[in-house]
């Protein structure tokens, strides 16, 4: 089980700051949207438009061995500024 | 609590105090630089008719940092001081949301790096804002 | 000795002593504005290989702040809260000798408007830089 | 005669920070410049480059009665900023 940070509307949907998803290995920014989408449909349309981030850097294609993966959050569109 | 990088770079922050805007500006100030274009943003009451009385503004804080210092390089290794702050936490009308300070040697520069920062920062840095409209709450970015 | 113009525009003026920066961009904002672009110059110490210490500027004050609000006038007829205010007197190194602020409902064109400004202060303000440069004096303009 | 007013470097070559003029009808800014370069020939090279204002605007071309003109300056090249 991988703890995955949640912020903003994904954290309000959720009712969570994080949760705990199952990951096939290599980790990738769609296998974490795809168990996210299957723990929480709810999450669904905004998961969409999300990021991931591994170790805090957006990642896009890559894949990654799990002895890489310090830290995985889910990034909604952002709106700073 | 404002958490604070500030070894590369001239200054970047998240803060969850008001931002002063005196004292980010004479961060910038050196005898290199003539120039000094600075960049804020604040909560502004009306979007077309959308009428907004808060927003209330959260970051995933470590990469938030990350990646403004990654902003904050580029363009200090052009020949700049750069600060950004930005605020966290609910903020009324005109409260400062955001600054984005440049200071170069020619103002052409300075004018160009600050709006080129304060585009990325909106663009890549993850920071959320939640208005409080007065028909509704509205997320930003998913509109 | 501050003069000043406060009528149709938000605030020109030339003034003799220091500039408050802060309590410049406190005037320009407002709820409908969520943009706010200032251009300060400061006094620069090195331009090519030529050391600079000191500048005094004068000015030619009444016509100065006539061309100050016809510049203001022009933006702030198009949605914005304009501020400037140049120094007069003997300046030290990163003393500021102009502060050019503009407050604008979106991003772009606070920074165009203020980029605007700063060149028109530059070309059509009588105004005039004495610069006492190590090797001697420089009058602004003349070379 | 009229009182033209200097300033910059244009008051440090005279010492003065206004000077008396004889000036022909109508007023230019061509007349003013010939006056002045006439009576203080060391402000020759700056002359070239100055612009005239009459009653605080710049002039160009136009041409201006006595009774129009209540002040007239002569306008180094501007360095504000």
């Amino acid at each position: 089980m991988y703890t995955v940070k949640l912020f903003a509307i994904l954290a309000e949907q959720v009712g969570q700051a994080e949760v705990q998803l199952q990951l096939p290995t290599p980790i990738t920014a769609g296998a974490v949207k795809a168990a996210m989408q299957a723990a929480f449909p709810q999450t669904s349309s905004v998961l969409a438009d999300c990021l991931v981030a591994v170790n805090q850097t957006f990642i896009d294609q890559e894949e990654f061995a799990p002895s890489e993966v310090t830290e995985l959050a889910l990034i909604p569109p952002v709106s700073g500024g | 609590m404002v958490k604070v990088r500030e070894n590369a770079v001239h200054y970047v922050a998240i803060a969850a105090q008001p931002l002063d805007v005196q004292a980010l500006y004479e961060k910038l100030k050196a005898p290199q630089f003539g120039g000094i274009v600075t960049f804020v943003g604040t909560v502004r009451q009306w979007t077309a008719d959308v009428e907004t009385h808060a927003i209330e503004y959260t970051a995933y804080t470590e990469m938030a940092l990350k990646e403004l210092t990654k902003l904050a390089t580029t363009i200090e290794a052009q020949g700049a001081n750069v600060v950004i702050v930005h605020r966290v936490g609910h903020l009324a009308l005109t409260d400062e949301a955001v600054f984005v300070g440049v200071a170069a040697a020619h103002r052409g520069d300075a004018f160009k790096w600050c709006e080129y920062l304060i585009n990325a920062v909106k663009q890549q840095v993850p920071i959320w804002k939640k208005e409080f409209d007065t028909d509704k709450i509205r997320w930003g970015g998913l509109e």
